[in-house]
């Protein structure tokens, strides 16, 4: 076991399976000589050689696009994108291929792509390097979508999604990058994509949160319990699949949701969790479910950024007005 | 080849001319009259598919299709060396004789398009990919395909297509830039066939030729006529070594002609003229490849006779197998998606199923009344 | 008043505008000469000439591109995307620029595109050409998504949309460009962005669609109806902004929710449908809202599009089930 | 101009040398005296700011920044001539002394890396578009407005900057086709600065220069020194010239260095060497122009303290305004997405209102206790 944050468990599940399986490449812009502009690739060039560890050109289309061939010819390409904001003009190359290849040619071609990026607010950063948009993958069939919220986490779904013949849309909390350090085993170990986590057992209300959002709740939950509500909390992990049975078992307990994201609030992964609650525990519902996230608008320039951010106390006021609903 | 024809010169690479005599006799390749003789046989048959096609299409019995009529010679030239097994084949989805000689079989073409995902993998052909129908999308694939030849240390090649409209796109760009970048084996061919759906080359694009643009990325590149079998064939043979010895990709525009509608739900004669048509049906690759022959007493109309007869029974015959044999069942639509079987999935093919059920027995009900 | 279907009602309302307007100019592939491959810019070249209506070269993001700069220096484009899987190349362009010039300058620069889409299934055509993703434009903070369902409408929404200073994503049923015809006056009218329609009025169930699916759920209801079920039908119009107040009091009436549409259910527009209903009328709900949309699955080809695509029957077979909750 | 340096011979075109002396008379561009002087105290400017800007970063008083410094001639050069109130400007990031002529105020630019949106719409400033932060996506917008431009039959010009990793994406590409085809009064302009962050120009592009990418165009190009003001002057006034006569559009490759870091969060040596960095001081736009305006007795050693020293004050001054003066407004988060206030956003705005009055109630209570 060794002491880890987000960024060396993750650059430590890269080295593993570089070593491990020479399938693997990893590359993407500033990620081979620099080791990636948040240095999660740091070193691994230097190990792994400039063949399966490099720099590209600035293009994100055919970033992905390129481990699309890859991958068909029996590779794991896992790319990075700088900031998820950046994967935009990927998004045809993610929807119209990665996201079909199985399907369209019946399961003879696949393409088994980690596409790493990102994602989030709270750096205090310009415009573009701070979108939650993870709700255009979860809506696009074909993709699976993973959100760690840990060091430990995000190794072992990292692991988990290089070793996925399914693609992978991964996407890092770049604002806990560092802010989290836990104990990681330095050996190989997966964690199940498509599995959600009870982070917390509770009674009263169910939480539902991912990435930088669960630090967040964890520290309203702190203060919700003073004022006597009991909250259980869900670790989503993987936003698609959702873990419905978790999700669905939970909310049958508690009767009361309250969901937390960065993501704008309408046609959101909390809309979607809304629709869950009431299709699969309708009758237990006490309260209506509740999504605590970001305004329909621009994540704001940093001076403005703490008005769209879900802070402890704001996930707290709403959180008692579901709780005392 | 692709210093004496280089791309800044705006010529044509061109070996015979409109009635089959060789024009060009340096670079007229080394092949055999066997090989030519099944090249032509090969592109009568596409002509022939195509035009059944058509003709099914007309009776409804087939969706949409994108005809290769008058462009045949451009993957003719592919067809007749590529190495079946290895090569990597990256189609637009003009380029029929090429997917028959890779393995394709009449099947999967007839299924694509009576609109049956099972025709799109081309059964047990090897290292093709399906059409692109996204245009142009196709190109990063083939760079990775082309990396990972090069690692794998494999003396192949990666065959590209693409249209000349689709070389507005970013993809092209990006596609054509990460392949010199990375000195990938990738053979990338332009059909640059005059017309992108009803938008003229001159509108399309801001350069006289596609092949200049191969010196924006540093490529070696070459505008060949695509209409004529040999300069098609010597072409594809040099830039294919060229790339396999690891020197990286290659930039071929073959100049050709859709003499076809774009679809068959397409009109041309809302964009284009008679005369024009007729100038390029001169140009028509099979009639010069067919001069080439007869003059040489190794073809005679007769002989095309017969053979087309046989083509037609044979397409026919296998058209009315796959018409006889369609099936689509539910699990179609939801068991290729993922490697495995997803919650979701399963549940939304359960509700379907339960909505079967009381369909049909409502139905029951209906007829009892 | 003329009879016309969408197809022509769509051509008479840019014919209209660019007489109206020497700032509108209309373009995409295919839609000067050609007419558009649907002929919805039919003729128009041929009367406004072909620097206001004109072919561009085959790339979407800079056709998008483009018009955002038209529109900051003035102009009103309306440019066309031949389909709509074919407008993920230009999702960076919407996303980054056409959604954000406004917030970004602060006012300064705004960038009213209306970028005009054909989308949804049932034409027998191959892959991509039956997209329904609404929703990501949905989810995209800056934009409005307008989807009609009628000629009339049709002609007024775009009139709403060209006149609009936001930029808007128009998606057009294309498979009822031609199947329904109206009288349509041939003047120039507007309906409001934002404003759903009823057009039923029913105690029992609200049912909710837009676009093609309207012609849809009208045949379920008259099916609904011979057993009983008398249902208020509300044609969105606008997928966003949602017109809440309409959706809200119609299911604070009915207490029941159904939703139809092509789109993949997860995360869809659907999803946040379910969610305004708890947020809005949640101590009305009598029954879960339910959802009849697509599978989590790419639209299939021709042969297996019936499985996919809502039917009257299967409409009312999930009806039946949410009226008899 | 554009034929004589012919992209595809590769030359570069310079006019003087690293020591100030004119090399090239013939293209030695028509300017006076004072022009030159104020070009060269413009450009001390742009560079004092950027100096104090990464100061004011190391002290954390502003956020991460891309410096300018070694490029200021590229921008410069238009800066000197660009009609202010006419012509567009659409800037990448690093043109800092072209943003200032065109009416930019330092608060603007303190203002957007502190991290207020107020500082991104250049206040008073006319025809200039906002930084680009997803990299060349701008460039499509320049054809767009030099689409109006011609439109409008208004003889100006769009100045559209992008840089080397720039040219790798798909809408350089677009953008490039669509100006030629539309013949847009465009002067396209890479900051070819070597490097795109870590990435060197060989890993970021298969061709040796970006000027040859013109042709692939069809369109006129120039690769030039990006660090001799007068070259890089008269490369703008003969493409824009060209441009405003509805000739088309024109790339001009600007060859210069990025001194410094990417921006303050990078640290070059990760990637590159000091001595490499010395090499590139010695053609330093500055230290060149510098040279010969002392040759000629309009500038000294001494002036150029003097006027450092009031550009210092200036600046920390207006800095010291801008930091005193900062304010954002929940309003600001809301009010500027739509033209109209749509009713999500009402209700959104309106529940962070409930949410604060709550939290200063509770924090009441809590100071209460
Ligand atoms: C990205 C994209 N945009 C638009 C279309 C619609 N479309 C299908 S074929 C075609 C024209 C293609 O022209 P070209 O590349 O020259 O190929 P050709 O049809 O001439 O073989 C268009 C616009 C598409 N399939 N993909
Ligand atoms: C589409 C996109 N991808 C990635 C980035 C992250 N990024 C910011 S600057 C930069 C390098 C740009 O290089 P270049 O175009 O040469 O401009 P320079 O920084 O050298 O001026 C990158 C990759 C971005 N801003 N936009
Ligand atoms: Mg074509
Ligand atoms: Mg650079």
């Amino acid at each position: 076991m060794k002491i880890m944050n987000i960024v060396k468990s993750i650059n430590n599940a890269l080295d593993l399976m570089l070593r491990e399986n020479n399938k693997v490449v990893v590359y993407g812009e500033d990620v081979g000589v620099e080791g990636g502009v948040f240095r999660v690739t740091e070193d691994l060039q230097k190990k792994h050689g400039v063949e399966r560890v490099f720099d590209s050109p600035l293009a994100e289309s055919t970033i992905v696009g390129s481990a699309i061939g890859m991958a068909i010819a029996g590779y794991r390409p896992v790319v990075e994108i700088q900031f998820s904001g950046f994967a935009y003009p990927a998004l045809d190359q993610i929807i119209s291929h990665m996201a079909r290849m199985r399907n369209r040619t019946r399961g003879k071609f696949t393409s088994p792509v980690v596409v790493r990026m990102p994602y989030g607010g709270g750096i205090n950063a310009l415009e573009m390097h701070s979108e939650s948009m993870e709700a255009f993958y979860a809506h696009t069939p074909g993709l699976k979508v993973v959100i760690p919220s840990t060091p430990y986490d995000a190794k072992g779904l990292l692991i988990s999604a290089i070793e996925s013949d399914d693609p992978i849309i991964f996407m890092e909390p770049k604002r806990i990058y560092r802010a989290i350090k836990q104990e990681v085993p330095e050996e190989k170990y997966a964690i199940p994509i498509g599995k959600a986590k009870v982070l917390k057992k509770g009674n009263d209300v169910t939480m539902i949160a991912y990435g930088a959002m669960i630090r967040e709740c964890q520290k309203a939950i702190v203060m919700a319990e003073k004022e006597g509500v009991d909250v259980e909390l869900i670790d989503l992990r993987t936003i698609y699949p959702l873990d419905k049975e978790t999700i669905a078992d939970s909310i049958k307990k508690t009767g009361r949701v309250v969901f937390v994201a960065e993501e704008p609030t309408s046609f959101g992964v909390g809309s979607e969790i809304m629709a869950l609650a009431n299709e699969e525990a309708f009758l237990s519902l006490e309260a209506p479910p509740k999504r605590v996230t970001g305004f329909d608008t621009i994540v704001p320039y940093p001076q403005g950024e703490h008005f769209y951010m879900q802070t402890p106390e704001k996930i707290l006021f709403e959180l008692l007005e579901t709780a005392r609903f | 080849m692709f210093e004496v024809y280089h791309p800044v010169k705006g010529e044509l690479f061109e070996v015979i001319d409109n009635k089959g005599n060789i024009i060009n006799q340096e670079w007229f390749p080394e092949i055999d009259d066997s090989t030519v003789l099944k090249a032509y046989k090969d592109m009568l048959f596409a002509r022939t598919v195509d035009l059944m096609i058509v003709s099914y299409q007309r009776q409804g019995r087939i969706y949409t299709y994108p005809p290769n009529y008058g462009q045949e010679a451009v993957s003719q030239a592919v067809a007749s060396q590529v190495d079946v097994e290895n090569d990597w084949v990256v189609p637009a989805f003009r380029e029929l004789p090429l997917y028959l000689a890779k393995g394709a079989q009449l099947r999967d073409v007839f299924l694509m398009y009576m609109g049956d995902e099972k025709g799109a993998s081309w059964s047990e052909s090897k290292r093709m990919l399906p059409i692109s129908v996204p245009i142009a999308t196709q190109l990063p694939h083939a760079v990775g395909l082309g990396y990972a030849l090069k690692m794998d240390k494999e003396k192949h090649v990666v065959y590209a297509f693409v249209g000349d409209g689709g070389t507005s796109t970013g993809d092209f760009h990006e596609a054509m830039n990460f392949a010199q970048v990375w000195k990938v084996p990738v053979v990338f061919i332009v059909q640059n066939n005059q017309f992108a759906i009803s938008v003229p080359f001159n509108t399309q694009s801001g350069a006289d030729t596609i092949a200049v643009k191969a010196m924006g990325y540093g490529m070696k590149g070459i505008r060949v006529d695509g209409n004529d079998f040999f300069a098609m064939y010597s072409a594809v043979r040099d830039a294919s070594d060229y790339a396999r010895e690891g020197s990286g990709p290659v930039l071929i525009e073959a100049v050709t002609y859709r003499k076809g509608a774009h679809t068959t739900s397409d009109d041309p004669y809302k964009y284009r003229t008679k005369e024009e048509e007729e100038e390029w049906d001169k140009k028509d690759p099979l009639k010069r490849l067919k001069y080439y022959l007869m003059e040489r007493e190794l073809w005679n109309n007769k002989d095309e006779e017969l053979l087309l007869k046989t083509f037609k029974k044979e397409i026919d015959q296998a058209f009315l197998d796959t018409e006889n044999s369609m099936s689509y069942e539910l699990n179609e639509v939801f068991d290729h998606l993922y490697a495995d079987q997803l919650g979701d999935l399963i549940r939304q093919k359960k509700r379907y199923k339960e909505f079967m059920e009381w369909k049909a027995k409502r139905q029951e009900s209906v007829q009892n009344k």
